[in-house]
């Protein structure tokens, strides 16, 4: 069987290193061809709003997630629901996003082989 | 006191609470108290990447700039692997004051409010 | 596939986000602060939608609970089998 | 007595622990990831319950955040003389 | 004004050393003449139940909460709202530990001049 | 994968169960990655009182006993206070193995399933 990886992020983008953290092992995935899929639920779907994360003396991670694609990791979902619950629009500072409400995403999460939660 | 963890995003806006209450002449802050996850600010071997915030940094300048009392809580700080004798040297920075819970009353019996951030 | 479920049910809207994970063909693990769940309304989230729910007996006791459905309930020491039995696994912690 | 919080409200069943320690006297600083709050459904709480309302504008804008009550928004370089003006401060943390 | 201290748990016993390091400040507190009086809401509540911690490997921190009375720390006070979404009964590890209704514990709190929250 | 903190309880559990899996001769564990809290695990100089659960022995002995790779993501543990070249001396334990996500990515590739903890 194929393996393929999804990773699921559901804190908010300051929240400690679970964002950051996240993205740098999306990204060697990728680099190593493994390109993992991209769950956004919860708090998570406030790391693909537009914002100004600098202001706060972080780092800007947004920056580096526009290397996603570079990667090949194309794959990302968001929750309909968890935007719903925080007012948020559909519009992502990064493209190809597909919003997937409850169902969709659940099937759409079936269909890895390993799965991790940050 | 702080109980919060430099790794947290709190610690930006925790330390730049500290630095208003020491420029503000009608605010006299008398020490800061490290405890639970907080005493990691107190690790000497953090390595921030240079593109980070520098939480390290800006202790050490509050501490020098304007003789800020840092005390840590040593049984803390030691549970989270900080110690002030480790293989014969201390991986605690110089800035923080090695302390105890004894040294939180203290400062607590002084102080006419606390903050915990 | 198996969600182990790590933390306690009022810690970051695990309620709703399980509702968004957890599918019909899904199976429970509670386990550390996970069998926090047995005492708490958000137990019949779980409850009408995973397959299968399971207990760790020990972890139940550690914490002074007591739960009435014993055909859940297992012992610790089976746990790694059921895990490495399981195809895949999702992890809830903090 | 100010509350300080410094969480998202999908954190550690808040909303619930909000409505047990918020009394009507009380005044409510949302700082760091507390202002989330803004655009979630629990805002309601607080707003039915706290005598004043406080948004750090620095922090709503580093986090891509709107919000039209501007008499609400205040600059963060003002904060530390509001807690320690007001005679108490609870803080909200992880 | 006198000074007094109210420490408010809101943590399950075994999530992480909030419960534990609460206690060992508690227990300080009070060993200088300065007993503060201890809250316990939401998963806090767990901490006064009878329980077997020691399973886990971790410290039996109910027996050191023995010792609470001994440094005169005697106002304990717990949320029935807490207890009720739990459904625990008003049985505690503890003798003397009085539970309260949201106002009555907002009352309480008020009394205080400084509140620490773990 | 390892992503809880020692000072966490889930320590204790996580512990047991690669112990389950090590003891089980249908089951073969190829390593153990640690990363995020989880590379706190390979600090040196966590000093855990005699009475609290000795993580550090256990993932020794773990080590020593069934010599199981364990591997730690130096990336973030440096930003946790760990190195191995700290004022010339290593703060992370001998028994694990300083790594980087890569080997995650290589150990992922040969093992038939990958459980985070």
């Amino acid at each position: 069987m194929n393996k393929s990886i999804a990773i699921i992020n559901s804190k908010a983008p300051l929240n400690g290193a679970h964002a950051k953290e996240s993205l740098d092992l999306a990204l060697i995935l990728g680099s190593f061809e493994q390109a993992p899929s991209l769950f956004f639920i919860g708090d998570g779907v406030w790391q693909l709003t537009e914002q100004n994360i600098a202001m706060t003396g972080a780092k800007d991670f947004l920056k580096t997630m526009q290397a996603l694609s570079f990667y090949d990791i194309e794959n990302i979902y968001v929750c309909e629901h968890s935007l719903y619950q925080r007012n948020l629009p559909n519009n992502f500072a990064l493209d190809d996003v597909t919003v997937l409400n409850r169902t969709a995403l659940q099937n759409q999460l079936a269909k890895f082989t390993s799965v991790l939660k940050f | 006191m702080i109980t919060s963890s430099p790794l947290s995003n709190l610690t930006a806006t925790s330390i730049a609470l500290v630095k208003q209450m020491l420029m503000d002449d009608n605010i006299k802050l008398i020490g800061v108290f490290f405890y639970q996850d907080g005493v990691l600010n107190a690790s000497a071997s953090l390595s921030i990447p240079a593109d980070e915030y520098q939480s390290v940094k800006q202790w050490q300048s509050i501490h020098c700039d304007y003789h800020l009392p840092l005390h840590l809580c040593i049984t803390a700080a030691e549970k989270r692997g900080l110690s002030d004798d480790w293989q014969d040297t201390s991986n605690i920075l110089p800035e923080f004051t090695v302390s105890g819970l004894g040294e939180f009353v203290s400062l607590y019996n002084s102080a006419d409010q606390l903050i915990q951030l | 596939m198996l969600h182990l479920i790590r933390q306690s049910p009022y810690q970051q809207d695990i309620s709703s986000e399980l509702s968004t994970l957890i599918s019909n063909d899904d199976d429970v693990l509670l386990i550390d602060d996970g069998v926090y769940f047995c005492q708490s309304l958000h137990f019949a989230i779980i409850q009408e939608k995973a397959k299968n729910i399971l207990i760790v007996d020990e972890h139940l006791q550690a914490r002074g609970i007591t739960f009435e459905k014993a055909d859940s309930l297992l012992p610790f020491a089976q746990i790694a089998e059921i895990l490495v039995q399981s195809e895949k696994t999702l992890t809830w912690q903090l």
